[in-house]
């Protein structure tokens, strides 16, 4: 029965107490792009600038939710700010592997996984691989990949920009 | 810690018919069960009712001549007329069994909206609505462009009714709930129906609250139509019910076709039923009212004042624990006084997200529900994406709530350090 | 009497699982169920996984942090990726669970149907399809003035394909059962399916009767809807499922509005959640799908190829054993070759009528349904108000089949003197 | 445990084996009017012939159903035959109660029983009465009841042209 410690480790209380990169930005030069958990109400908004050589140049969080949805947003701001696009893609992919091994074997469906899973691009996830708990709380990892999927739909509008 | 009041239930007694209540355990603690606005647990008589049935009874209904079909039909109605007498309906005739009350909406907006309402004309519905009284109508919005008005919430968490009658002012329909989900707030029903009418407007019900709660009577209430669930009031999921004055159901057109609602089907045409039959397409959930009806037989015999006058005692006993032992720490969003509430307690707690209280809680076996309960727009209004929410029944007793405010301090202690 | 064929299930065995069939009575008589074509019994298993669930896990799904919440919601989609797995579906987010087939049709009309078809638009069915898959049309017809269009029945009780191209001719959707429920008729869904979408039509296959008792692929079935129901195939009463492609789920719009098939709820308007959500408005069918699961599971360790071999052998035995007692007192509605049908079988006899066989039978614990069998354009095709109608499944044996046999010759007896 | 002969009297049964006023007449003079028994699907057409002065001079039946749907019909055709429409209105509130007794026991619904009820004429049913057995057979009743409302339908309809 994994405890407490499992989900919040101290990493991710830090940043959801004092959370990176809040606030807004000029849209445009920035894109903004909302998120929602329809399941507990929570709500992102990212503004996310991306330069013309395709490099994350600025990436601001508004919205609320819990202590795994903000600290997430919060690591994600800072791991993905001075990427490229495609890096962030790559960091995306590898976040998503590890909140979804988990998942997966939830579902029992016998199904293939997400194509995007097949190759886990060999990232380094720093910071945070403290999220990797989160996988023993099911109910939560909607949480943790909230800002993720958001910023990945982010992503994609301004490509087809 | 938990003083002694008068009560006329004996939950103690009353928990042993709850297998899950005294049995189940979460991370090794026992189960304290705080969320019954979102679903309540089913005694021991519930599921005997059902499990009666499937090994020595069952068949399909309507349809057979032989035995086991006639009895299974004979309690499958027998469970509809149980419904009737418990909101006090006139006739068996006016319960409709749906799956859930969402359900009883959307046949309400499906059938009666599109038959009655086109552009311009208007519903009035209000700001703390559960989502099963907003979406139908929204939807018929997108569709048909009726108008929809809302009252709005007062300061008090009450509905503010100083604009009823410009709000009802040509309307069609008042579609309110007895009893919010979030707030506990219980809507002066009666008084909003007879200025509905007075305006030629009907009036619809959104009971999911209040008829697991409070006693309930259509008469007395004044409305045209009703809906409630049955998982929320020790019945098993899969069944609701709307009910609808007999003279309306039977102008309404069909809103799902199939087996059953049906007098003759011809190639080129069919001959719709009578009520209730015509809105029940398809085999109906008979166990599930069958379950249902045991459920009614279970709580009319504790008897729904004993019900109300419990859950009151114990609301007034955790309104007062939680602000004794946390001050301004917790906010609660909803009516003060437990003869204008029910038993649902939502909060705000010392800046920690619900989702995260709940987690905690989680550990402690305390289960509270954390989320926009399904009343987004209420939400907003109260300028919060979420709360958490404790909720009572009649198998509550001050242990639970003592439990609740245990868990709480352990809360605030792991976040606040 | 009854020969001994080789047979895979052990029916005798199988039958303890069944507490009906082992346990009730009807007039002091063992109760023969042969009306599984109306309703199945259910096994142990089943009620055991309700049970279960509601004594030690209950809570409602997709909204509670808390371990039981998270566990009833594991249970919950687990069932909806059994049901993908049982019909092949490619995943899980394809199954909608619905509360009988009846609502997965009217789903079907009411969402695709109203967002593709208007005035004019072909939707082609058949003459012997159940009033699950003729209403809804017909409603939609009167609503929208869409033209139906009917595949008709041949001689040999099979449809009759000599128009199809016709009538596929600019058609938007063929809605045609896999197996019929009066005639065991098994249209050939897949060479129906090619015809459709040669014409650019989809495809929607009634497969209530079929997912029961045949295994089942909707990729080899060729389809692009599926509909079946719990009730027939050894789950609870008040789940059904509607499986679809997910693209063409996706572009659907809402049926029914409220909890859970929302992403956002403002005054002003919603925005729908993802598939399958987006069409499970409101607390689901809990049990009844986790019921469903366990159903699916029972039937997937017998093994579906077991269950159809059983049923083709013992469909022969009855066929015989009514032709060589009754001779020309009887005529059977369906096909001759086992092979070609499955095993309900529709009959006229010696000129009573159904209802006045069925009160005979009932006398002598055997119940077989007597009427239209929810098909009155089909009874009319056959010249006939009503038949009876005896039908097998898995729990079935060549016992059963002697029991009916010999309470027909009652019947004879006690009408024609 | 009632037994088939409480159902299947020989008065019943000769009514079916020899149902009296099979047929059509012409409409108009007659009025045609068809019934439903939407659960088993019989289906009643009676074709009825009221005088200036109220007094019903001919019936006729066709259409298919049980025997008891049958006979009972053939036993209306029969007790109406000639008299007044208030008579037979009498007479169908009398058979009704006596058919009633059984379903409104069964529906449990402590309301109040049909207002047609409440005075049950003091009317002799005669052969009638043999389908008294029919109330134990609940499932039945609406065979037995089918052609009585087809009837007051019948009438009704001809009272309003
Ligand atoms: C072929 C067929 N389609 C549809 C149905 C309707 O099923 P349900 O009543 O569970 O919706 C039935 C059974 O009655 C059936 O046999
Ligand atoms: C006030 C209110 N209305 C409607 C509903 C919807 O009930 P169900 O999900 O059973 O349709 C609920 C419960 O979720 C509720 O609390």
């Amino acid at each position: 029965m994994p405890g407490l410690e499992d989900l919040y480790r101290e990493i991710i209380l830090d940043h959801y107490r004092n959370p990176r990169n809040r606030g807004e930005l000029a849209v445009p030069p920035a894109h903004r792009v909302e998120g929602f958990n329809p399941l507990c109400g929570d709500e992102i908004v990212l503004f996310v600038e991306v330069d013309d050589d395709g490099t994350v140049r600025d990436i601001k969080i508004s919205g609320q939710g819990c202590s795994i949805s903000q600290s997430s947003a919060s690591m994600m701001s800072s791991a993905v700010k001075g990427r490229t696009v495609d890096e962030v893609r790559d960091l995306t992919r590898a976040f998503k592997a590890m909140m979804s091994i988990h998942e997966s074997s939830l579902e029992k469906d016998g199904t293939e996984p997400d194509d995007d899973l097949n190759e886990v691009p060999d990232v380094k996830l720093g910071d945070l691989e403290a999220l990797r708990g989160v996988v023993k709380f099911p109910v939560r990892i909607k949480c943790a990949t909230l800002a993720w999927i958001t910023l990945a739909q982010g992503l994609e509008e301004t490509a087809s920009t | 810690m938990a003083m002694t009041v008068p009560d006329s239930i004996d939950v103690t007694a009353l928990k042993r018919d709850f297998p899950l209540l005294t049995g189940a355990t979460m991370h090794g603690q026992p189960v304290v069960y705080l969320d019954s606005a979102s679903s309540s647990q089913k005694p021991t008589p519930v599921l005997d009712a059902m499990q009666d049935l499937y090994e020595t009874t069952y068949a399909n209904v309507h349809r057979g001549v032989y035995e086991l079909g006639a009895k299974t039909t004979d309690l499958y109605e027998a469970a509809r007329a149980s419904a009737a007498r418990f909101i006090g309906a006139p006739s068996p005739s006016g319960i409709v069994f749906t799956k859930n009350v969402t359900e009883s909406f959307n046949l309400l907006a499906y059938s009666w909206g599109r038959a009655n309402l086109s552009e311009g004309d208007v519903v009035v519905l209000s700001t703390i609505e559960h989502h099963a009284n907003l979406v139908p109508w929204l939807m018929l919005r997108d569709e048909r462009g009726i108008e929809l008005r809302y009252l709005t919430m007062a300061e008090d968490f009450t509905l503010d009714l100083s604009r009823l009658d410009e709000l009802l002012d040509g309307a069609k329909l008042l579609s309110v709930t007895a009893m919010s989900n979030v707030l506990g707030t219980l809507p002066p029903v009666r008084q909003l129906a007879d200025a509905a009418h007075a305006t030629g407007a009907l009036v619809m019900v959104d009971a999911a609250q209040y008829v697991p709660h409070l006693p309930t009577d259509v008469t007395e209430l004044g409305c045209d139509f009703l809906g409630f669930t049955g998982h929320k009031m020790l019945g098993p999921t899969g069944v609701g019910v709307l009910w609808g004055r007999e003279e309306l159901l039977d102008a309404m057109p069909p809103f799902q076709g199939g087996g059953e609602m049906i007098r003759d089907v011809r190639l080129d045409g069919f001959t719709p039923n009578d009520v209730p039959w015509k809105f029940e397409a398809g085999t109906p959930p008979i166990a599930e009212a069958i379950g249902l009806g045991a459920a009614i037989d279970y709580l009319t015999t504790i008897g729904m004042d004993a019900v109300r006058t419990h859950e009151m005692q114990l609301t007034g006993y955790a309104l007062q624990t939680l602000r004794d032992r946390f001050g301004d720490s917790i906010t609660i969003f909803g009516p003060d006084d437990v003869t204008d509430r029910g038993g649902v307690i939502s909060f705000a707690f010392d800046g920690l997200h619900p989702h995260d209280i709940s987690q905690v809680l989680d550990q402690h076996g305390v289960c509270v529900r954390a989320g926009h309960h399904c009343a987004k727009p209420l939400m907003r209004v109260l300028g919060v994406g979420a709360t958490a929410r404790a909720s009572l029944y009649l198998y509550n007793d001050e242990s639970d709530v003592d439990a609740l405010a245990d868990a709480l301090d352990k809360s605030a202690e792991f976040f606040l350090v």
